[in-house]
């Protein structure tokens, strides 16, 4: 029996579950000689502002146990130069793109939002929150109920096409901001984004990169992921899509038994390239052995009575 | 691309470095390129490493790296053993400019340390092409002195300085450029440790062209990640560059070093 | 020239700074045919409460990349049992050693806090306050300012030994917590308890341990809990204790660079109980080979400019 | 304890198993002992993994393991090459009783997979008692029979059986062991997969004593991180016994299989 791979995200019909992160992929084009981009169901592209950003100096990166820090500082060409010379070599593709991108102020969320929902390449938009609200001091939309509720209604009210709120992991509850975001329209909830750290070369007494702290991606970070997919899969009606650490099909599918309806794959690209086609591969012989006819069922099929939660819980 | 396999065949180990040849779906590369390797391990280390290519065969599927130990990731790539598999994504990266030189240039290759394989491939690559270069090597003593039976099977005779002097000129290498460049060098191409770059750059600056081979932290090698850039002179197109894409050959003038 | 080993907690004397973390040395005895108790600064005992715990139902722990989960349900002989046949036999040891406490009302606190403050053998205690408040509809005490100045002044209150608050990373702000229990009183701040994470086993289709979420530990976290002890070092006066992926010297000395005082281990004691020798004595030649009179002199003593920050990070 | 630094002498790879010997610093043990291995890796995995004593000899420092292949702890385990270091603590656990034994008893052992290696060990500590014990083998199939010239060099014939009737009697272990209690044995001692040893304490309740050697996940392996506990039936103490520490061997009485 075949596997039925294609799943919907809202108004968003994929060829299959597996998706490139934002941020791990480029705009695609770096991408093309290593992955045919058909291939996967759908590309998030680097995130964009309306003005670009030359990003952070160096050392931007290091690698910590199972995981890295990143500290890119959102580096990219900006949404129009976007659409001038990138935008037109992604034409060809059936894959699905979709518009990732950020601002710093709510004004500047809606340009983009604005500007990316008329560019015919793009699917569907995400929109990073996990970025300092500078006329709030700095602190990051996405760990406020309401900076993520009125961003995200904001850009709701300008863009047509599917709208996904991509939450971050530096928070108390994240049932919370998903609801906020839900609330005021979000047409999916991507899950997580990378979590703050920080590492110190000792020899040299100095932070291992320049902006002392960064995002925590790949492996180590997949647990807290999972647990937060199962919650906000919980909280909300609208889809989620899971990442945080996969590199293999069963992360994937932890993913999906916890209640994502799609994945994507960021950090694990950059040891391979290809590691969406063995996931996919992956995904559709588990679903062949243990009797699920599309992936789409897959979502949220972890049997939650085989282990029940006895009172309260503190480790 | 797919995630390449390779099988050890051959493992040299002298010192703290490892001469590391493999067979593999060798891809045809240039000199400076190099891939990103890692072993039959876990999530830890989580990335794999650049190392750059120090001599192939396409058709007989061989390929040879030099590994020098730094950390966990250099350490376990130089311990594996014949008949150990070896991970790999590439060949990534740029390469030297060499489309200008004629047979009648002189040429200056320059290199130390790991920065050594890149030049001892283009020194193979420019004989080919009917450009003898002169090679010189520095490092602090005679141990950091490599692959100096590679040059030999090149038959090239590298000019050496030990900044002991246990071998070779006593001191940096940039003493054997000055001298060199009295020679009237068409260009200068060099691949070592930072300073010994900054330093090449410094003795080169309105005098050669100068092209650097650089290093920088990678985590995708080919482009996606933008987590090894260094800072350009040009404003056009931002302040950064991507040493795995752009690079890892620069030409001196256009570094910033941030 | 020797260095000096001894730090200061607050009015507690450590005789190095290297403590074994609560929960991953039990009363110190199951211990002792594996370590000499005396060669490290101090024991934190696993978590008591007043009425002791069976703890959760197995299985309790699984692994996931460079980490642990686990949901041990604290259990524990309960503060009497643990005076009556525990305590005297930890008499015999110079060590300082930490009691560590929960309960799941402020009153529970309270007593437990109350009890352990009698024992002679107890040098200071640790209040674990990662545990839900069932008055508080479940809600995690740790995650809730409120609530930590709450139960850390009602501790505060009876009992006359140094008492260490062990904050969450649960939290959007950390610094708000560590504020809070620093308001109320607390001596010392321990930075920091696990992560909740989850894990899937997709070839069974249930949650790998029995209570679905549990603590993340080892040295995925690590990035996690350096942040967190900057960030909370940079926010209070009173001492911070470091924890959260502690294997090696390098390790701790992140910590310590960091701004923490003293560090603890726990995962790493799992493969290894003798790790906290090995991370001492590097500590030492550290301090020697970068001019460091006192492992004391060691806290906060990154360089802080070498990378200076720029603009607003998002990565 | 220090981690315990063995190095492998030997591997003898057999399908999914390999018999590991190593040498190094072999403390006195007994059957049912285990300790916690690891080899030179990062911090994926994390954990060390329980594995039971085989054979060791305290004089020559030789120690001998059998592993089974089933995740990725056991597969690096099983892959460690002669030369290799194996790292440890232990040895952990609690051991079989015997010491009520006489030399006139009828002893069974019941064992199957990686249950096994504790239940040679017994084998030999019996035989040592001067107990002659009968072993019964179960497997799936034949490949499942394992340490059979280790029982040989014991001089003890095991009763096979697998359940596909390749090798020995067609059916599960439970069969052999029905038709054995007949010489009315003074005890049973098993290790096994859960299944298996569930089955025996069924087969054996109310008329042989019986003693299960348990599986659990562990992390710490000796009794400080309560993670690998198993539910008990006497009430004094809690419900949760560590399989670490106050087993891995326990009375079938006492357990409640949760
Ligand atoms: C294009 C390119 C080609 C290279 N070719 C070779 C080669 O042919 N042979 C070879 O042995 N090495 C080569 N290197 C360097 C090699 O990649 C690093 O030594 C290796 O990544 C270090 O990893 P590690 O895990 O051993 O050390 P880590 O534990 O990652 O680091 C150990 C120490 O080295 C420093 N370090 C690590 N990576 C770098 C780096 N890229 N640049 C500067 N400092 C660093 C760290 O800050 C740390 O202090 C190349 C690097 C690049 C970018
Ligand atoms: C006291 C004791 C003695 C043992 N002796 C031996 C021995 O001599 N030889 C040997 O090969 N193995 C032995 N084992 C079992 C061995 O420890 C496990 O097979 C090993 O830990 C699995 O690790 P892994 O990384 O390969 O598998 P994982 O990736 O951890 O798991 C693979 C699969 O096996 C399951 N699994 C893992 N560990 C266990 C476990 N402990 N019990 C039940 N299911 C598990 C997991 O749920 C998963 O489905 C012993 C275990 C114990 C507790
Ligand atoms: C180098 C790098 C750059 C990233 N850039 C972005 C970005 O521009 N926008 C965004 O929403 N997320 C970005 N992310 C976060 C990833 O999309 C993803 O949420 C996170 O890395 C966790 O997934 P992973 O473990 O599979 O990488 C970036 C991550 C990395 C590692
Ligand atoms: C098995 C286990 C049991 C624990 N029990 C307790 C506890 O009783 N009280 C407590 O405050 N912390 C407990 N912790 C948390 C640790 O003390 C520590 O904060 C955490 O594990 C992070 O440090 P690590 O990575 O060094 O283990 C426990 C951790 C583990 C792994
Ligand atoms: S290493 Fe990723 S862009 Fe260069
Ligand atoms: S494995 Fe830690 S208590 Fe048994």
């Amino acid at each position: 029996m075949a596997v039925e791979m294609s799943v919907k995200i809202g108004a968003v019909r994929l060829s299959n579950p597996v998706l490139l992160a934002s941020g791990c992929c480029g705009y695609g084009l770096d991408m093309e000689s290593h992955l045919d981009l058909n291939a996967v169901g759908g590309v998030c592209l680097k995130g964009l502002s309306m003005s670009g950003s030359e990003g952070n100096p160096p050392p931007r990166i290091c690698e910590t146990p199972a995981g890295m820090l990143n500290s890119i500082g959102l580096q990219n060409v900006g949404v129009p130069e976007f659409r001038r010379t990138y935008a037109p070599k992604l034409r060809k593709y059936r894959t699905a793109f979709i518009a990732n991108f950020y601002g710093h102020t709510v004004e500047e969320y809606v340009a983009a939002a604005r500007a990316l929902d008329e560019e015919p390449v793009v699917a569907a938009l995400e929109m990073n929150i996990s970025c300092p609200n500078i006329r709030q001091g700095g602190i990051s939309f996405g760990t406020d109920p309401r900076s993520v509720h009125e961003v995200t209604a904001a850009c709701r009210r300008v863009c047509g096409k599917p709208l996904w709120v991509k939450l971050s992991p530096n928070v108390t509850d994240i049932t919370v901001t998903a609801r906020a975001a839900q609330d005021a329209g979000a047409d999916a909830l991507t899950c997580i984004n990378t979590l703050p750290g920080m590492a110190i070369d000792v020899e040299r007494r100095t932070f291992k990169i320049n902006t002392k702290t960064g995002g925590l991606s790949g492996p180590a970070l997949r647990p807290v992921a999972v647990r937060m997919v199962y919650q906000v899969a919980q909280a909300v009606k609208i889809p989620v899509v899971g990442i945080g650490g996969i590199s293999k099909a069963s992360d994937a599918l932890e993913f999906l038994l916890a209640g994502a309806q799609a994945v994507q794959v960021g950090t694990a690209l950059f040891t391979n390239p290809q590691a969406p086609l063995d996931i996919l591969e992956g995904i559709e012989d588990y679903c062949s052995r243990h009797g699920f006819g599309a992936a789409g069922d897959l979502s949220g099929a972890v049997e939650d009575d085989r282990s029940p939660r006895r009172g309260p819980v503190c480790s | 691309m797919a995630l390449k396999t390779f099988q050890v065949t051959e493992n040299r180990v002298q010192g703290s470095y490892a001469a590391i040849t493999a067979e593999g779906p060798v891809s045809p590369a240039l000199p400076g390129q190099f891939y990103m390797l890692r072993g039959d391990w876990g999530a830890d280390p989580l990335l794999s490493r650049p190392v750059s290519i120090l001599a192939q065969d396409v058709s007989s599927r061989q390929i040879r790296f030099l590994i020098k130990v730094f950390g966990e990731g250099s350490r376990r790539l130089a311990s594996l053993k014949p008949g150990e598999l070896l991970y790999g994504t590439g060949p990534f990266g740029n390469t030297f400019p060499v489309d200008f030189l004629s047979p009648e240039d002189r040429v200056l290759l320059v290199g130390g340390g790991v920065g050594m394989p890149p030049i001892v491939y283009l020194a193979e690559s420019t004989k080919a092409m009917g450009v003898s270069p002169v090679v010189l090597q520095g490092g602090r003593t005679e141990k950091d002195l490599v692959l100096l039976e590679e040059l030999a099977g090149l038959k090239i005779d590298p000019v050496l300085a030990t900044e002991d002097g246990s071998r070779g000129r006593k001191g940096r290498v940039t003493v054997l450029l000055e001298e060199a460049l009295k020679d009237a060098p068409r260009v200068v191409y060099a691949c070592g440790p930072e300073g010994m770059l900054q330093a090449v750059a410094d003795v080169c600056r309105g005098r050669v062209a100068c092209y650097l081979s650089l290093e920088a932290y990678m985590a995708c090698g080919y482009g996606v990640c933008l987590g090894c850039v260094v800072s350009v002179r040009q404003e056009e197109g931002g302040r950064y560059r991507r040493v795995c894409k752009e690079g890892p050959v620069f030409s001196a003038e256009d570094l910033t070093w941030r």
